[in-house]
């Protein structure tokens, strides 16, 4: 039986660690279930996406698909013809615009990314405090999260100063940032809502000599900055989870649902949570490349 | 002696040179056609070439369009984020007037021509600042797909915009329906080439786009009307890129900032690929077709079989592009 | 005389601060063939452009049948059927010769083109010119003279009621001019009215029934050719008196420096060789196609070739330009335009292209170019309104000898000169000769490859002649007679045990 | 007869239009300045210049070898990603060496080595490929842009490659640090330009350069090696690809598959507002670093105000470019 899976090209570090999860899994279980075939196809926009899925279905007589829709809205069509005509669904982290066609739902919440990062923020910081903000690449996803960011700073007194691209991408976020720090004097806080945009805030940080003024969170895990928050780092006090290894579950339970019949239906939320540093020890994962 | 000299001059151009420009990207379409076929036993079947074609189709009428604006000596780097923005246009028009007309055919008509009149619109801007106003077409068509991909995030407000959901039911069999089993797209595309085809060898307007891509000032000594014929160009490339919408419109349903991306380069190699000179001078359609064709082959094929990693994808591609072009090259290190 | 079909009253024209034509008056009849001669840079391309349509004057205006007229491109003038050919080929590279001729009325059935029409009339008119050239051949395949006589073949498929023709033998041999010489006299039959110019003195003579005389932009005499000879003619150009326009022949020392042996450029030269010796003019004869340029080109490193190439008795490795340029090799072209000269860049930039090493071993010494250039301009006599105009600007015999100032920059020992006075007005042709007879004199070995009988049999005592592509014969002295190097030329006759 | 020649001969073109040419990116330059203070106080400041400054490096060193690839007809699309692979290579090989040298300064040398190195062959791979192969240029660096692009993420694994800390932290100075208060990358940007600037204006090569690219046959009849000057200029570029990868690493010590998105398509501009000619025959390495500025400039001046949009930065970027080259534009319609 055969089992396809199709997620967005690396084009960040986050859809990087994606790519390699979902490739580390396939060949794991390529060897537990020898009777599993494997197509794992990448793509960068909606339309290639669209196309690599017909291609599964004519070609490769796929049983089964895990899919990250890199866009619902596009995706969603395509993907409910597929799921109509008997092939298994199941639909990871960005989830489809209609209810009711997966399968399986394994996902991220990226409303709870966004609010998780915002709550820290009206917790810790004074009334008056000023906030920069750093969005991702304009989607879905980075809408929702904003929103849940917006959201839990309501009535909070915290002043957002901006809220820029710097579309998950380490250099964009360095540039954003250095002209950030020209332009305000005062800032207390940097919500980079993405890890490799972290890295580039910091770098930019360090580069004005203004560490110790402003804490910066980020978002996903990545190795580098749970290993700052174990250390009790000052400008990375905190971040939010937003695995990419989610596509491994998503993959694991597709494949025990094909061989063993086991009924896997259903949602399976993970939800975003606060790494700190008393539970960051939990967080680090020395292999991951994440 | 007189007929000495004529022996000569018709000796002249070797044929054999010629066929081998003609027939490279043939012959890479053939080795790909080929390779599918001993990798998987599907590649040949209904439903994957009806795939492949079908979704070739959006480039392919873009890249028959590219084909005349590259013989004539310009070149359109916004077709791409011209058509994401088209697509935006179109969805936020037909949302609107579903709530005034319901879900019913006229919105779709007029949703077609406001498709088709963006893109002329659109085709027309760029072909003014380029003959008119007299900028290189690079820098203007580089502003414009700035430009254009701007404007679809903020239209879609950095999300998707989407055609309601019964209103896509019904503009759905534009893309998934057919004739004789042959689908709409491709139905589209073959009668586009086609009619290009016939347009570049044919029609005093190819001619004259050759003509100008090969010396504009000889064009212009005679008699040709520079400006229009290439302003035409810009015009009727964004004409087919309103085209090209139509179709796309209703696959997807929907357009963000990701729609069309690179679509402009991918255009522009299937055009090159095709024997089509970049500097201009000398065009031809049905090579584009086939440029278009190895462009999707290329794709399709490395979803057939998992040989290698996915990361290495564009590699493959890169190799075939160059690959195909290698076929043809004629005068070698000479030129 | 008949009513002026075109005419021109009191015209100048100036390109920026310049002004190059100075109050001309002019007037074109029916039926009139009318001769505009002038030294390099009078003003004759500028007078010709303004009559068709393509320059506009500054001052002053254009009468076309009797009515002040102002033509808003060079497609108002052809509508009233004024047709001109240029001095440089307007063609576009990419087309087919029939693709060309009907370039901008495509002759139609219906919307669509009617190619069988255009290529049956394609061939007609070029059967008219006597040229065999497939009407499917891409222009760029085409040799010079036969582009010209596609140019030509071009502009009689107009409607003509007027045709200028800016120097259209100075790239044709002898047989395409004669040919052209018919065309014309049936055109003038026609009632057509016919402007033409041309450096070759002898052709103003024989086919024009006026001729009109521009020095520096100003006309300074016009009269019926019968009223005319020859050499006042080129006293009104020049302003001055000409001497005999041929300087003595060079006497050849012993020495053999330039040895070419077998060689072959598949498809265009057979087997051709030559030898050369030090203080020699020799010259090579022979038609349109007959390899002469491939061979020369062949020789100076610029084709690919076999057989052998000695300078010195050292052998060159073939498809090595600056091999051939570092012994002492260089080649002038025939296609200053295509093959000579950057038309977009300045005189300076030109002039030193090919030696730019010799001035400044790392940076480019700005001053000792501009120092060459003063030499150029002066030994030339090159007339230029500005140094830093791009060349294509300059007029046609102009361009030539900053062609030849740059070619013989290098200071080379042995010059293969093709087609050395295209364009050159007769004044500066004597100094071309002069120049040419000097290096000779001072040790220098030449080649000249000529279309023009006077010019080879005035200039060498020994030529080569070719025919399609192999060298058929050789005459030395006596025999340097327009007879016999056309028999040759023809391949009616063969001459001389190495003949090839 | 002569003397009046000469006199005719000395005078000069009309400065008018020539000055319009060479004024229209530096009034386009000006204009951006002036609108910076104007929006921001600390537009001007030490910290934001040299930010702006240092952050255009990258791209700058690049432009100019792109301004000598494009000035003799040519073009490379595939700059950015080979900045993205040689970024790779070189960490991949300076963490190996940490393993085996310790954290060293030979470690440093040696990665600087294998970026310039690594730059010069794929600058002559492009380079033979497209000269002795005879390859259009276009395709040829579109297909190793996809080449490169993909080998990065092979190497990476899909995610990021990053130089190890203490490595990074010896290394950072070339980035960070600086002379007399001037920080590296600008020092080399300006040392790179003006050493481009003299080559192209003063030398041999230069001159050769806009000979091939204004016309390759009379370049050739005129002694001119076309293939190894052509070749000269991608194996350039491809050092400076390099060079600039050099600078980069130590900036953030990482690579990835996002590494130089889209640099080519600036690198590219900036030569074209500049003033370089896009068909080749005319090239101005100052122009270029004017360039340059003005594409770095509306970025920084975009992100510190908020007067639009961000959705809308790229609109604005597109805007200004065209207007960038409308002030330059001279025959305007005519040509
Ligand atoms: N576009 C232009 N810009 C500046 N100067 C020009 C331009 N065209 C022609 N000239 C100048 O005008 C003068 C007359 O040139 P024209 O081409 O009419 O000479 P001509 O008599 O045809 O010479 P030739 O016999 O060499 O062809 C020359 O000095 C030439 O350099
Ligand atoms: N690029 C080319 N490819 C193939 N054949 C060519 C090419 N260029 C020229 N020829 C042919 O080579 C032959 C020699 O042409 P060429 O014009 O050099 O002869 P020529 O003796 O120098 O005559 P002239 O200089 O008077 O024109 C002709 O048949 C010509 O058409
Ligand atoms: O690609 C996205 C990633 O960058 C972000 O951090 O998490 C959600 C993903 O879809
Ligand atoms: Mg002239
Ligand atoms: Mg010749």
């Amino acid at each position: 039986e055969t089992i396809g899976i199709s997620i967005p090209a690396a084009t960040h570090g986050w859809a990087g660690a994606l790519n390699f999860h979902a490739e580390q899994t396939v060949d794991r279980l390529e060897e537990a279930y020898p009777d599993l075939d494997f197509v794992l196809t990448t793509t960068s926009d909606p339309a290639a996406q669209v196309s690599d899925l017909e291609d599964m279905v004519a070609t490769r007589n796929i049983d089964a698909l895990v899919v990250l829709p890199f866009e619902s809205e596009p995706l969603t069509g395509p993907i409910k013809r597929i799921a109509d005509s008997g092939v298994w669904v199941t639909v990871v982290d960005r989830g489809l615009a209609q209810e009711g066609i997966e399968d399986l739902y394994v996902a991220g919440d990226n409303a709870s990314f966004g609010s998780t990062a915002g709550r820290y923020f009206a917790d810790t910081l004074e009334e008056g405090a000023k906030v920069v903000v750093m969005r991702g690449i304009p989607s879905t996803v980075d809408n929702e999260r904003v929103e849940g960011f917006n959201a839990a700073l309501e009535g909070s007194g915290i002043e957002v100063l901006a809220m820029d691209h710097a579309n998950w991408n380490r250099d964009n976020a360095f540039t954003l940032m250095q002209d950030y720090l020209s332009r305000f004097p005062e800032i207390d806080a940097v919500w980079a809502a993405d890890d490799d945009q972290a890295v580039g805030a910091l770098a930019a940080i360090e580069q004005a000599g203004r560490e110790g003024e402003m804490v910066v969170v980020g978002g996903a895990g990545m190795k580098e900055m749970v290993d700052r928050i174990r250390n009790n780092d000052e400008t990375v006090p905190v971040n939010v989870t937003y695995p990419p290894a989610m596509i491994s579950t998503a993959i694991e339970m597709t494949a025990l649902g094909l061989v063993s019949s086991a009924p896997m239906t259903g949602d399976f939320i993970i939800a975003s949570e606060l790494i700190t540093p008393e539970n960051a020890e939990a967080f680090y994962f020395e292999d991951s490349p994440y | 002696m007189t007929s000495a000299v004529t022996e000569k001059t018709a000796r002249r151009t070797p044929r054999r040179r010629v066929d081998l420009k003609v027939i490279g990207p043939i012959v890479a379409l053939i080795a790909l056609i080929l390779i599918g076929m001993a990798l998987n036993p599907n590649f040949l079947s209904y439903a994957n070439i009806t795939n492949v074609l079908a979704r070739s189709a959006f480039i392919g009428i873009i890249a028959v369009g590219m084909t005349f604006v590259i013989t004539a000596g310009g070149l359109d780097l916004s077709v791409g984020s011209m058509a994401a923005f088209i697509a935006g246009l179109m969805i936020l028009t037909m949302n609107v007037l579903t709530d005034r007309l319901g879900v019913s055919l006229p919105v779709i008509l007029i949703g077609i021509a406001v498709a088709l009149l963006a893109g002329l619109v659109a085709g027309l801007i760029n072909g003014v600042l380029i003959t008119k106003v007299g900028i290189e077409a690079f820098i203007v068509t580089l502003g414009t797909m700035g430009i254009y991909r701007s404007l679809i995030t903020w239209l879609a407000d950095g999300g998707t915009l989407s055609l309601g959901f019964e209103m896509r039911e019904l503009y759905r069999p534009v893309y998934y329906g057919g004739l004789f089993g042959v689908s709409w797209p491709i139905i589209a595309f073959f009668v586009v080439a086609l009619i290009g085809e016939v347009v570049m060898r044919h029609t005093a307007f190819g001619r004259h786009c050759a003509a100008i891509g090969s010396n504009e000032k000889v064009a212009r000594f005679s008699a040709v009307s520079v400006i229009r014929v290439r302003l035409a160009t810009y015009a009727l490339l964004g004409l087919l890129v309103g085209f090209a919408v139509v179709m796309y419109v209703p696959r997807l349903g929907s357009a963000s900032s990701a729609t069309g991306l690179l679509w402009e380069l991918e255009a522009i190699a299937a055009v090159i690929i095709g024997g089509t000179l970049l500097k201009g001078g000398f065009g031809r359609v049905w090579g584009t077709v086939v440029g278009v064709l190895i462009l999707s082959l290329i794709g399709n094929i490395l979803n057939l079989t998992d040989f290698v990693s996915p990361y290495l994808n564009g590699a493959i591609q890169g190799v075939v592009i160059i690959l195909a072009v290698v076929l043809q090259r004629s005068r070698g290190a000479e030129r | 005389m008949s009513a002026p079909i075109l005419e021109l009253v009191d015209v100048s024209r100036s390109f920026g601060p310049v002004e190059v034509l100075h109050g001309v008056d002019f007037a074109l009849r029916p039926g009139e063939v009318h001769a505009l001669i002038g030294e390099n840079g009078a003003g004759k391309s500028t007078t010709m452009n303004i009559l068709a349509g393509y320059l506009d004057p500054t001052t002053g205006e254009v009468r076309a049948g009797g009515q002040a007229v102002r033509f808003a491109s060079s497609k108002d003038a052809e509508a009233r059927g004024i047709v001109m050919i240029h001095q440089e080929f307007n063609l576009a590279e990419h087309l087919t010769v029939d693709q060309n001729v009907f370039l901008g009325r495509e002759l139609k059935k219906g919307w669509r083109l009617d190619h069988g029409a255009m290529r049956a009339r394609t061939e007609e008119l070029l059967a008219r010119l006597e040229c065999r050239v497939d009407p499917a051949t891409q222009v760029s395949d085409l040799s010079v003279p036969n582009k010209q006589m596609v140019e030509i073949a071009k502009a009689l498929s107009r409607d003509l009621r007027v045709l200028i023709m800016d120097e259209p033998t100075a790239v044709l041999t002898e047989r395409e001019c004669e040919i052209l010489f018919r065309q014309i006299r049936r055109l003038r039959e026609e009632g057509v009215a016919i402007l033409y110019t041309s450096h070759k003195l002898s052709e103003v003579k024989r086919i024009c029934d006026r001729v009109t005389v521009l020095r520096d932009g100003t006309m300074v005499r016009s009269a019926p050719v019968s009223d005319i000879t020859e050499d006042e003619m080129a006293a009104a150009m020049v302003g001055r008196e000409l001497s005999d326009l041929y300087p003595a022949k060079a006497v050849p020392q012993p020495e053999v420096v330039l040895e070419v042996a077998d060689l072959s450029v598949p498809g265009v030269v057979e087997g051709a060789g030559l030898t050369l010796r030090r203080g020699e003019i020799l010259g090579i004869g022979g038609l349109v196609g007959s390899g002469r340029t491939e061979l020369a080109e062949a020789i100076a490193g610029l084709r690919r070739r076999s057989g052998s190439v000695r300078v010195n008795g050292r052998e060159l490795p073939p498809g090595d330009v600056r091999a051939a340029m570092a012994a002492g090799l260089v080649y002038l072209t025939e296609d200053r335009k295509g093959a000579g000269l950057l038309l977009d860049k300045g005189l300076r930039e030109n002039l030193t292209l090919p030696l730019l090493e010799r001035f400044g071993r790392v940076l480019i010494d700005r001053k000792a170019e501009e120092a060459a250039l003063d030499r150029a301009i002066a030994d030339f006599a090159i007339r230029a309104p500005s140094r830093e105009m791009p060349v294509g600007n300059l007029s046609g015999g102009n361009q030539q000898k900053l062609l030849l100032a740059k070619t013989l920059l290098s200071d080379p020992q042995v010059i293969l000169i093709d087609e050395p006075t295209r364009g050159i007005d007769i004044g500066t042709k004597q100094q071309i000769y002069d120049l040419i007879a000097g290096l000779a004199a001072e040790g220098r070995s030449i080649v000249v490859i000529s279309s023009e009988m006077p010019e080879l049999i005035g200039l060498v005592s020994r030529a080569l002649v070719m025919h399609a592509g192999r060298v058929v014969g050789e005459v030395e002295g006596d025999e340097v007679n327009e007879g016999m190097i056309v028999r040759l030329a023809m391949g009616l006759a063969t001459s001389g045990e190495d003949a090839a």
